[in-house]
């Protein structure tokens, strides 16, 4: 696939990987429901990686690709921890609900 | 320019029939693996299976699949319809996915053409039998929780983490495999495994991964949710598990992608553990190249009937008896076994 | 308690040993056992018949659907005397005795006929005991098999469905069950 | 024919990334997740990263996405259960990424390409080569990231076991 780097400019992945983290924010903003604002936080790192992907390739260095294996460990050590936690939090409130989890404001 | 064209689509049209070949052998073979089945459980039990359809009952798979497409194709109210559809589509795609990486053969060379007998040579082929194989656990999830039925909610949720706890122990032990061949190709490991030592003994992994072999085996017993495993589906407990509420073609697709998913494996445990298409006075070049295919078929079908033969004679597992195997004993003894097969490498070469 | 039959055995939870906690040595044994069972099948020596066109042999002593026998010039032997009734565990048999006539000789052997003879069929455990205690050799369990139905009153048996016909071709051969019963007394 | 490629599968996980915003059921949002990440996982084999692709499959489709589904198939959740913001918190959200999406393509504007000059190599993507870079020059990072990993292990199942009240 070396025609790739030829025909699609870098910026097309940039811009479409901002794309793609923008729509992980507005979820994170917008959502009440703590798995899918997990489910975001890892768009959100997807969008990351695909960007170092593309600059890897761009750049004909395998350090970028590296780098996402390393966020990968990261996304899933934090999905493990995170859907743990969640079941906990369910366990005691019976709700996934993020806007319910504000005892310690007082 | 014409050249090239020509190439490429010489190369298509080859690959086009192949996969078409691989499909309808494939659908032949789940197809006859459920009369495999119901003769083979019945003459372990001293019965004598179906024999009406045809003589000695062959005909059987036939009736039945009259029989699936025929029935009432039912989609309970309250389920949700499209993911209801989704379930078994993507169950039985991803089984058959999986065969595109499988070496049948080295080549075929008759009639003038000179063809390669693996759809695709990927070379980190036994990652995507591993990729594909975890997608799997998706049309039973969809499939269960789309029923709108807390028995097939029981199973999908059943599925799912058998699924997870049983491919990390497969996993690890098939990256002992990878260490000694070096290669993550599945033509590469078939190949590696060609020749024999001290004239008799046929080089296959199996002998230098003998508790490789029995944890994989046992992973690809649980991964294809079969006995004693099957507590996806168990009917004692859960009457038909993730599939209670279909009928039908759709019910078909689900059994069927589970037989296809049973010959994939025991195709994927040749291939990896039992030297593929080599054996050891025959060579896969024989017959235009048809040899290699007619020996790794002869494995497959083997190990089909040891998982015929396991399913019938033991019992199933409790569920807690099954997590705690795939965790407190499986996944520490392929480590194990993954530790000792590195220090084997460094000590001898 | 003590057993009887000393056959019981005590069940020890004892802690399991390494060849019992790898599994593998049971496992195999029984895939062993099974695998023999498979071979002795496919070889054709299989438990099961193929039933409507291979049928299974009789045991010589099958005790199954009552015959009153006729004796050879096709008098009824039965008597109407109530032994098999009073010897029936199941209070199955019923009957009504009844006077021979004049010109009714050639249809029963005594002075004493039975008017109406039923068995009821659901009660029946096919025990054999009222063929014991026949003195007259009137009453036989043959090898045929009781029909089924869809209603109770249909598996009370009267004469009709009992007594056997008059000719020859019609007589049901009870030889076998008459020397074992004769034997038995 | 890369163009097209490209432009397919970006609008496909652009989309199915809105669609999992969107949907109020979460297992929904679970499945169009699944789908957005086949489809970078498309984008890295165009960019020749096959074993990118298919590890970002095993992982994030295989794995994590499972464990999604799973925790939202024991939790039950519905959509009846999940309350949902007001409009005006989803205005807020909107206005905020909106900006901050013109603020990174204002920034790209003016920025000039000065990448594509780099001799290309084909071999990058394939696994002997990250295999020798994984295991040279990033061995220190990749033994800390496996203390990482046994570190989220133990503390999940902390997490999981014990029974403290909220």
């Amino acid at each position: 696939m070396l025609e790739t780097i030829q025909q699609i400019p870098i910026e097309h992945y940039v811009l479409y990987s901002s794309v793609l983290f923008i729509i992980g924010i507005f979820g994170v903003l917008t959502r009440r429901n703590a798995i899918v604002v997990l489910m975001c936080v890892e768009l959100m790192l997807n969008a990351v990686n695909l960007l170092l992907a593309a600059f890897s390739t761009y750049l004909s260095d395998a350090q970028g690709q590296i780098m996402v294996f390393f966020i990968m460990v990261v996304a899933a050590a934090e999905a493990a921890v995170g859907l743990g936690i969640l079941v906990m939090i369910y366990r005691n409130t019976k709700s996934t609900d993020i806007s319910l989890l504000d005892k310690l404001k007082n | 320019m014409s050249a090239l064209l020509l190439f490429i689509s010489a190369v298509i049209i080859e690959k086009t029939a192949l996969v078409l070949v691989m499909f309808l052998i494939t659908l032949g073979i789940a197809a006859y693996s459920t009369y495999g089945e119901r003769k083979v459980a019945a003459f372990l039990q001293d019965r004598l299976g179906p024999d009406r359809a045809g003589p000695w009952g062959i005909l059987q798979p036939l009736a039945d699949g009259a029989k699936m497409f025929t029935k009432e194709d039912f989609i309970p109210k309250d389920s949700n319809k499209w993911l209801f559809i989704l379930g078994p589509g993507a169950f039985i795609f991803v089984a058959l996915m999986t065969s595109a990486v499988i070496p049948w053969g080295t080549y075929f060379t008759g009639f003038g053409l000179n063809v390669d007998l693996q759809v695709a040579d990927v070379n980190i082929g036994i990652l995507y039998v591993m990729g594909f194989v975890s997608l799997g656990v998706y049309g039973i999830m969809i499939g269960g929780w789309a029923s709108n039925n807390k028995y097939s909610l029981f199973g999908a949720i059943r599925a799912s983490s058998q699924m997870i706890s049983y491919e990390l122990a497969m996993g690890l032990s098939i990256i002992s495999v990878i260490l000694i061949t070096g290669t993550l190709s599945l033509r590469g490991i078939a190949d590696g495994q060609a020749g024999t030592w001290l004239g008799f003994i046929p080089q296959w992994n199996v002998f230098l991964q003998p508790l490789g072999f029995i944890i994989f085996f046992v992973c690809a017993l649980a991964e294809t949710n079969r006995a004693p495993f099957d507590l996806p589906e168990c009917e004692t407990e859960l009457v038909g598990g993730y599939h209670t509420e279909y009928s039908a073609m759709k019910l078909g697709s689900f059994l069927f992608a589970e037989y296809i998913n049973m010959f994939i494996s025991s195709a994927v445990i040749s291939t990896v553990y039992f030297g593929g298409y080599n054996f050891p006075g025959i060579d896969p070049s024989w017959l235009w190249g048809l040899m290699g295919p007619v020996v790794i078929f002869a494995k497959t079908f083997f190990f089909i009937f040891v998982f015929m033969w396991i399913r019938w004679t033991l019992p199933r597992f409790r569920y807690d008896q099954l997590m705690h195997l795939g965790w407190k004993s499986l996944i520490p003894l392929s480590i194990l076994n993954m530790l000792l097969t590195g220090a084997g490498i460094l000590c001898l070469g | 308690m003590q057993s009887l039959s000393n056959r019981s055995k005590l069940v020890v939870n004892k802690e399991m040993t390494f060849m019992e906690r790898i599994y593998l040595p049971a496992i195999l044994k029984g895939m062993w056992t099974t695998l023999k069972h498979f071979f002795r099948n496919v070889t054709g020596k299989t438990a099961t018949l193929r039933y409507p066109e291979v049928k299974r042999d009789f045991a010589p002593v099958y005790r199954g659907w009552h015959v009153l026998k006729r004796d050879e010039q096709g008098r009824e032997n039965c008597t109407a005397c109530g032994l098999c009734a009073v010897a029936c565990p199941a209070e199955a048999i019923t009957m009504t005795a009844a006077e021979r006539e004049k010109g009714e000789e050639h249809l029963y052997r005594e002075e004493k006929y039975a008017a109406v003879y039923e068995i009821n069929m659901l009660r029946c455990i096919f025990c054999g005991l009222c063929e014991e205690a026949c003195p007259k050799e009137a009453i036989f369990l043959t090898d045929r098999i009781v029909p089924t139905d869809y209603v109770r009153q249909n598996f009370v048996f009267g004469k009709d469905m009992l007594v056997e016909g008059v000719e020859p071709e019609k007589r049901i051969n009870v030889k076998v069950r008459q020397k074992h019963v004769t034997e038995k007394k | 024919m890369s163009q097209y490629l490209f432009l397919t599968l970006a609008l496909v996980s652009v989309a199915t990334a809105l669609l999992m915003v969107l949907s109020r059921n979460p297992v929904h949002s679970v499945l169009y997740l699944i789908a957005t990440f086949f489809a970078i996982a498309g984008q890295y084999v165009l960019l020749n990263a096959q074993f990118l692709a298919i590890v970002h499959i095993i992982v994030y489709a295989g794995a994590i996405m499972v464990l999604f589904l799973f925790v939202l198939m024991l939790l039950n959740l519905n959509n009846a259960t999940e309350p949902q913001k007001s409009n005006a918190w989803k205005v807020t959200g909107a206005i905020a990424s909106g900006s901050l999406l013109l603020v990174m393509v204002g920034a790209l504007k003016g920025s000039s390409a000065a990448v594509a000059q780099v001799a290309h190599k084909a071999d990058v993507g394939l696994v002997q080569n990250l295999g020798r870079v994984l295991f040279t020059d990033f061995v220190v990072p990749f033994e800390i990231a496996g203390i990482l990993f046994l570190a989220a292990m133990v503390g999940a199942v902390l997490v999981g076991k014990r029974d403290i009240k909220l």
